[in-house]
């Protein structure tokens, strides 16, 4: 259980920048999401801490470490690689000694024996030391691969989307397993991942990376409602967000959101729209930023219903605004609601954010009049240690 | 925990220095280990015939000529050369003809004794040459073909298609087969899918084999002696061999045809080298 | 129009002397007969033979062929020659006949009674000596009849002129390779007594006294005196007459119908080099000269006998012998071509000296035995005695059990 | 929907019947099929029947049956090239593959520069063999003066490479060394190439070093390759006739006489067509025996993932 | 527009029976997704379907001809791979033309370009006609494959997985896009997944495989509230379901489930529990089967909190019932619960499940009074095509 410190890493291929000037603290203990689109430098990340590439500049601590140059074996780190990369020829069993008997000096083999036995029976892999990898499901293979990195306890582990190659049933299930095995073994955990799920559900703290640059680095919670930048706000939550350009106005003392076709009055118990009084934002609305209501008139936007989706114990309902946003927003999954009826969709202003047109950045701050909110998805982050 | 500021030393960049140099050495040593022979043909290629005998011999001819070569295309090597062109070409476009279709069925069409068959092919290309060559004489005179590059290209054709196959099953194993059922689907025949869609991918499947068919036409002289009795449709190893002759070890001539008949294969080579090794990779040798 | 095709290991487009030769015979006579025109098809001189006979078989025989001596049985087995006698040889006058110097030359592929080949130039293995080379030595080539002078000889013309531990000069050369062979001085030594070689129809007996003592020699030459370099073993008779040319070799056995070759490239200058005949044992008489060369048939089942009689009739006519061994420098098969004034000057010594020594003591295989491989078991006997250190009378024995199970 | 239509079944005809799409698969395999068995199967059982009698110039003379075949097997020379030939296939296979995997192992990156080196790697085996022998003895020759060269510095300037049993047959092997160390080198590189790098990643990771991976890990993971190149070389150099017939002529006395130069000798030297033809079997018996190797191997690949 | 119609159709391979007579009817215009897991015969009735394998036994109807033996070339129909099958050595103009220029008699070019530039038009692809799939995104080429299959106007598309290579992000965008074209083309669409989430946000009926058998096909709300057996009940559903197996029981007037740990009242408006009154039942629980509740005592169960989930606008929690079930509920994203917490469940009746333990099929037609409501999804499924 070490901590890992990043100070202004770069690392470029060529001309491409796969990672500008990183830093990043983790400490003992977390469980750290990677996350972000293909080709944003997160794998660049976990290859550089594993040592399996070096470092153009900055500074890489394990611990209190400096690991430039130093070798992948000499790093006490382990990992767990995508496709898992378990040896084909070998077994189960030699699989997860492996670690044990390429280090030196050399580990008896009773002991190797014990050690083995003992990572199995932790992830259930008891009945399975004889097979070859090839004999196993997908969900075996993964925890395999778990094993291989916990047999030595090494002082972090890393996990480059470990589940991308699980089918989405699986995937949940190994989530959930992950997770509990995090809190028993306590140790630091880096994940890479670009499902925001993923990282949404697992992580104690998310860092979020676009086009090599961290955009944000924060708790789930924090990460979901207080994104940093429109594309964390973006990146984030299971649907796309909605953008919707426009001014805050003060009108007839009320606060309103002003988008040409439609106004709709800003009011928040925790926060003080009149701040942000004449500016241009835009404004990003998720699911739960509108909700369906039966006021119509000036609070509500008038909208067309023109897809419904049955997710589950929900329907989503997307609608067209005046002016052709596309809302969406969920309803009871027995709702009757029915392509091309007309729905008033009201805000519901703690969910919605704003963000600088120009630079994309959040203008949270300059909202939020209560700031013990703002760090109550951290603290319950920590909680989950 | 402090964090030095200074630059952090880079220890593994001089290494990595040094570790290429003793690349480019061992890289040096390979060149020379596969040319020398050939360098040391072209030395002697250039050698008027009294230095060629020399003691010590000139690593670097004194006097450099190109009288073997003039003598050669005085005397007509054109006439193999152009020969071992034509049964090259012939022998690698009746291979992969025969051969990409016979290599289709067998990777995606339905056929009882499919593994009959691919045994046969592993039998085929392991039948050794030697012994083939005077019952094949017998026979190619007796169908009058003996003598003649159409007999030529038949027997390298048949020597060759079975590594053909082999490979190009491999390779077409190798291709998605949703491209073929999209194209069966889209309304296309197997012949036309073959056609369309299998052969315009298999590029390093097909230039790979090819070029297994060309080095072995244009190389071959164990058949080629035996088969070709008249100097018209004598190919380039027959004409050298012919300088191996009665009258002498004439060494100049030797090698300069030598390095005639090495250039154009090394030419194609170089050219192709790059599928020669991703449809052998991706071919013959791995699945 | 009639294309006549013929066979042969010469191609009339390269430029060595007897190619030159047969260019031009091959213009002259489709001059004085325009309407036949004489194809040449160049064949690997080794499998010529072989594939004639085949294609006698199988049909794609050209209508003449080129037969060397060890192949001449193989012409009366397949039954593949044309009977020469009809063809040409009855029209020709008695003296005609006569003509030919060596009867058993002419007569070697007869069989039955009846000629399917004719000799086209007789050819034989000879010691090549350089004359500069044991002048400067002291050594009269004259003196060189018996085996025991060839050795003191070659012993002091072996030489490390420049002390680089690689001997420059080697005094006798010899080609003792098992393939393409030539006369080695074991056989030479067993035909010292023909009658006692061939002790049955196609029985040989080779671990003879004779035997012993040549392979003997022969193998000191190599290890004991070290004046035969030991790539003897694996070299033949173009690679010894390259080394002579080169000025490797003092005096080395060779071939006479490269004579003209080594006199056109001869590195040490065309005048410095000769010939003798081969020695022997008691020097009273030379060693025996075995005749070699090629003959030509004609295919049995050609449908253009006649033109290629024609053609036959022209190449081993008076004009084509002429042309043989001016152009050619081959050794004449007839006594007239050799007997003309063209051929007085001392430019043709070495022919006279030949001629002479087949009269003496010229000697020819029986057709009738399969002797094709017998002096490449000889040769791998020498080697085996070098090489395995064997006793000379068991390397001879295999040797004995080769020829016997060739037959 | 009209229904109670017969549900159409495959037709259940013979078992020797073709179905229709057999019939059209059988269209493109015939071609293939017929010139095999025109210009390879054919000649071969031509051979094998005058494997049984005596053949004099092309012309069947007598029966002999099994004869051939004793006096072939008994025949010091034939015994002579069965030696012969182990040592040169068994001392060339070693060494061949060691080089092979060395270069593989040396050029596995597609750097630019391996991408070079590999071709050069490959042209003594694209060029003809001829060719190649013949330059391997010119330089070999003492005509040639360069191994005096060579040697000349150790005391042995008037060693005849090709005149000594010991260095004649060192010659052979360095041809084919030489020669078909590229061919190894295709193969296995393409062996390694199909190891996932994330295995060395995993492997480096997991703490080991670089012996260890390539014994543990490249090593295994390669024996499918290996296997291939061992036995496709193995077939090669028992066959193979080229090496010995330019480059020593199977001397000196023998030493470098393979089966594939006996077999050539017993045809186109003595035109004992008979016994060459009842060699050629036995040869081409044993390469079944090879064959079935490769057969196994071939299986094995079709099963594995 | 044609109705498909399967019937009694297996098909084996060897000793596998990869579908098990199977019988299935689908609507001219309907959209109809065959779901399972991996290995469950999906693919195979696409490929009976479109020709590539053929039934051993039973009758394939398209419209109103039998297509058993027919090639694929013939049947009119076009599919979608999951890999897109574009063909690499084709511009996308190419891709998209192949299908016409491939059927006698031949399409004149202008007319192949003219239908090209519509469908590729329709699907947003008109810039990427020179382009060569190499040079596409994941999301384009998988629009390419879908313009492929429109060009010819086919009866039936088949899509095979058109969205699993696709990263999580776009993958629901083209969940989406493809609902949209589905409305505006209207044609008969069979479409396999593995995913739940995208059958039943997508679908008119969902076909629900297992080991090669249909497990239930019904509307994506039947499917999710009505779920056939345990099974469907299981892969259908973002998470996994909880069974706790027990008995119904009438205990001081009230229905119970009793689990032995603990008793749970079970009292809804729209359903009669005590008919199935002392049968030996497994009920199954979805997230929103249960909820926090103040409440404590015999009406809930006191759990205790074993991890928790942001999940975007929602928390899950999940927590261990007294006897070891793990159940799990949602709760707002704010909520502040911390592993270890002790909450109070109680049982939200209209969302819980149940099968008879044996078989594991439902019992729900035993519990349901008003009908109607069990054919509320079917309706509102059928507004959307
Ligand atoms: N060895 C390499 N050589 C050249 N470019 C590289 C190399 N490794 C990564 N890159 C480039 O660096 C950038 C970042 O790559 P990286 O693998 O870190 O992305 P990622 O965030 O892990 O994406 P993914 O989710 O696809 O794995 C990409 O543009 C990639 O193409
Ligand atoms: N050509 C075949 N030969 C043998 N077995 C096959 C073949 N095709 C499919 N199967 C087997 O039939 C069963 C059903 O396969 P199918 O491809 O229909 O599954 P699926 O539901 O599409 O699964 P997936 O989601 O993995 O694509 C599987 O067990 C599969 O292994
Ligand atoms: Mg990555
Ligand atoms: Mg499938």
């Amino acid at each position: 259980m070490t901590s890992v410190r990043f100070r202004s890493v770069s690392k470029r291929f060529g001309a491409l920048v796969a990672l500008d000037s990183l830093d990043l603290d983790i400490e003992a203990g977390e469980f750290v999401s990677l996350l972000g689109p293909s080709g944003s430098g997160k794998s660049t990340t976990l290859n550089l801490l594993a040592g399996l590439q070096e470092a153009d500049e900055g500074e890489i601590w394990v611990g209190d470490r400096l690991v430039n140059g130093v070798s992948p074996d000499k790093r006490d780190i382990a990992m767990v690689f995508q496709s898992y990369a378990l040896y084909p020829h070998m077994t189960v069993f030699e699989n997860i000694a492996f670690p044990l008997r390429a280090r030196r000096p050399r580990v008896p083999e009773a002991e190797i024996e014990k050690l083995v036995v003992r990572v199995a029976d932790l992830l259930g892999l008891g009945e399975l030391l004889a097979r070859y990898p090839k004999e196993l499901s997908g969900g075996q293979q993964q925890r395999v691969a778990l094993g291989r990195a916990m047999i030595r306890d090494p002082k972090v582990f890393l996990l480059d989307e470990p589940l991308s190659n699980l089918d989405a049933r699986l995937r949940m299930r190994m989530r959930h397993d992950l997770k509990s095995l995090h809190q028993r073994i306590q140790s630091t955990i880096v994940y890479v991942t670009h499902d925001q799920a993923e990282a949404m559900s697992m992580s104690s703290r998310i860092a979020v990376f676009n086009k090599g640059k961290l955009q944000q680095y924060a708790s789930p919670h924090e990460i979901y409602h207080q994104p940093a930048n429109t594309f964390v706000a973006n990146f984030v939550g299971d649907r796309e967000i909605t953008f919707v350009d426009g001014r805050v106005e003060m009108l007839a003392g009320e606060v309103q959101f002003a988008a040409g076709e439609f106004n709709l009055p800003l009011l928040a118990e925790t926060m003080d729209f009149s701040r942000i009084a004449g500016r241009h934002v835009r404004m990003g609305l998720r699911m739960e930023s509108l909700r369906i209501t039966e006021q119509s008139g000036s609070r509500a936007i008038a909208a067309t219903v023109t897809q419904t989706e049955p997710s589950g114990p929900d329907l989503v309902v997307f609608a067209s605004a005046p002016g052709g946003a596309e809302l969406c927003c969920r309803a009871e999954a027995g709702a009757r609601i029915a392509i091309g009826d007309r729905v008033n969709l009201e805000l519901v202003p703690e969910h919605v954010h704003f963000f600088d047109p120009a630079t994309g950045n959040s203008i949270a701050a300059d909202i939020h009049s209560h700031p013990d909110r703002s760090l109550g998805g951290r603290t319950m982050a920590s909680n989950n240690q | 925990m402090t964090i030095a500021s200074s630059p952090v030393a880079r220890p593994w960049r001089r290494r990595a220095r040094s570790r290429s140099a003793i690349n480019a050495l061992i890289n040096l040593v390979i060149a020379a280990f596969a040319l020398a022979p050939i360098l040391w043909g072209l030395s002697t290629s250039l050698k008027p015939t009294q230095d060629i005998l020399v003691y010590p011999p000139q690593i670097v001819p004194e006097r450099p000529t190109l009288e073997h070569y003039a003598m050669l295309f005085q005397t007509g090597i054109q006439t193999p050369i152009i020969n071992s062109v034509i049964v090259s070409v012939g022998a690698v476009l009746l291979s992969l003809g025969i051969g990409a279709i016979a290599a289709y069925a067998i990777a995606r069409l339905p056929f009882r004794g499919k593994t009959v068959l691919i045994f046969f092919i592993v039998a085929l290309m392991s039948i050794p040459l030697p012994s083939l060559i005077v019952p094949t004489f017998t026979f190619l005179a007796n169908v009058h073909l003996s003598n003649s590059l159409t007999g030529l290209i038949l027997l390298y054709s048949a020597y060759q298609i079975p590594f053909v196959v082999w490979i190009l099953y491999s390779y077409f194993l190798s291709l998605p087969i949703e491209l073929e059922n999209a194209a069966l689907i889209d309304g296309y025949s197997r012949f036309q899918t073959l056609r369309k869609v299998v052969l315009p991918l298999s590029g390093p499947g097909l230039v790979a084999s090819g070029l297994f068919v060309v080095t072995f036409a244009w190389n071959d002289f164990v058949v080629a002696v035996a088969m070709i009795s008249s100097g018209e449709s004598k190919t380039l190893p027959v004409a050298i061999y012919g300088y191996l002759g009665f009258y002498g070890r004439d060494w100049g001539p030797l090698t300069a045809a030598a390095i005639i008949s090495i250039l154009p294969v090394i030419a194609v080579f170089v050219f192709f080298q790059r599928y020669f090794l991703t449809g052998m990779t991706s071919g013959g040798t791995k699945s | 129009e009639t294309t006549v095709t013929m066979w042969t290991f010469l191609d009339p487009n390269k430029t060595s002397p007897r190619e030159v030769a047969l260019k031009q015979m091959i213009a002259d006579f489709e001059a004085a007969n325009p309407d036949i025109k004489v194809k040449v098809e160049p064949q690997d001189f080794a499998q010529m033979p072989t594939k004639f006979f085949l294609g006698h078989q199988t049909g794609g025989n050209p209508d003449i062929v080129w037969i060397d001596a060890k192949n001449l049985s193989g012409l009366d087995t397949s039954g593949a020659g044309a009977n020469l006698d009809e063809l040409l040889i009855n029209q020709w006058p008695q003296e005609d006949k006569d003509d030919y110097y060596a009867k058993a030359s002419f007569d070697a592929a007869m069989f039955g009674g009846v000629h399917t080949a004719l000799p086209l130039f007789n050819g034989g293995s000879m010691i090549y000596y350089r004359k500069d080379l044991l002048k400067e030595a002291g050594i009269d080539p004259a003196s060189l009849t018996t085996w025991d002078a060839i050795l003191e000889a070659a012993k002091k013309l072996t030489k490390d002129n420049d002390n680089d531990g690689r001997v420059d000069v080697w005094g006798f050369g010899m080609p003792l390779a098992p393939l393409k062979t030539e006369s080695s001085p074991v056989y030479i030594s067993l035909l010292e007594q023909p009658a006692a070689l061939y002790t049955g129809e196609c029985e040989i007996k080779l671990s003879s006294d004779l035997g012993v003592k040549g392979i003997t020699y022969t193998a000191d030459l190599i290890t004991k005196h070290k004046v035969t370099p030991q790539d003897a073993l694996v070299i033949n008779v173009d690679d010894v007459t390259d080394q002579f040319i080169a000025g490797r070799y003092a005096i080395s056995i060779g071939s006479m119908l490269r004579y003209s070759v080594i006199k056109g490239k001869a590195a040490f200058g065309a005048d410095n080099f000769d010939i003798i005949k081969w020695p022997s044992w008691t020097g009273e008489k030379p060693g025996a000269t075995p005749l070699s060369g090629w003959w030509v048939a004609a295919w049995k089942n050609s449908p253009h006998l006649p033109e290629a009689g024609k053609f036959l009739n022209y190449m081993l006519g008076k004009e084509g012998v002429g042309l043989w061994t001016t152009v050619g420098g081959q050794v004449p098969t007839r006594k007239s071509v050799l007997e003309s004034p063209d051929f007085a000057g001392p430019q043709y010594d070495w022919v006279r000296l030949m001629v002479d020594a087949w009269g003496q003591t010229g000697y020819m295989d029986p057709p009738s035995c399969n002797t094709r491989t017998l002096q490449g078991a000889l040769n791998e006997a020498t080697a085996r005695v070098v090489l395995d250190n064997l006793d000379p009378v068991e390397a001879l024995k295999e040797a004995e059990a080769k020829f016997a199970d060739a037959q | 929907m009209p229904a109670g239509q017969a549900v159409p079944r495959g037709p259940r005809t013979s078992r020797f019947a073709l179905r229709p799409d057999e019939r059209r698969s059988l269209g493109f395999i015939l071609p293939f099929v017929l010139i095999e068995l025109a210009l390879v199967a054919g000649p071969l059982a031509l051979g094998f029947y005058y494997s049984f009698f005596k053949v004099e110039y092309f012309q069947l003379t007598s029966f002999r049956g099994l004869d051939n075949y004793w006096r072939v097997i008994t025949s010091p020379m034939v015994l002579g090239s069965i030696g012969a030939t182990a040592i040169f296939s068994i001392v060339a296979l070693g060494l061949t593959l060691t080089v092979g995997m060395a270069l593989a192992v040396h050029l596995e990156r597609d750097s630019r520069w391996n991408v070079a080196v590999r071709a050069v790697a490959l042209v003594p085996y694209v060029i003809s063999m001829l060719v190649g022998s013949l330059l391997l003895r010119w330089i070999f020759s003492t005509d040639a003066g360069f191994m005096a060269v060579v040697l000349g510095p150790i005391g042995l300037g008037d060693h005849s490479v090709l005149a000594n049993p010991g260095s004649a047959m060192a010659a052979l092997v360095f041809n084919a060394v030489w020669r078909d160390s590229a061919f190894a080198m295709i193969v296995l590189l393409a062996g390694l190439k199909s190891i996932p790098p994330s295995l060395y990643d995993a492997a480096r990771v997991d703490g080991a070093g670089a012996f260890y991976r390539f014994r543990r890990i490249t090593l295994p993971l390669m024996r499918l390759s290996i296997l291939i190149a061992v036995v496709r070389l193995l077939i090669h150099f028992v066959n193979v006739l080229t090496f010995s017939l330019i480059l020593t002529g199977g001397g000196p006395n023998g030493a470098t006489r393979t089966t594939g130069l006996a077999l050539y000798e017993l045809g186109f030297v003595e035109f004992k067509l008979g016994d060459a033809n009842a060699l050629a079997i036995l040869v081409f018996l044993f390469n079944l025996i090879l064959v079935a190797f490769n057969l196994l191997l071939f299986r094995e690949r079709r099963r594995a993932p």
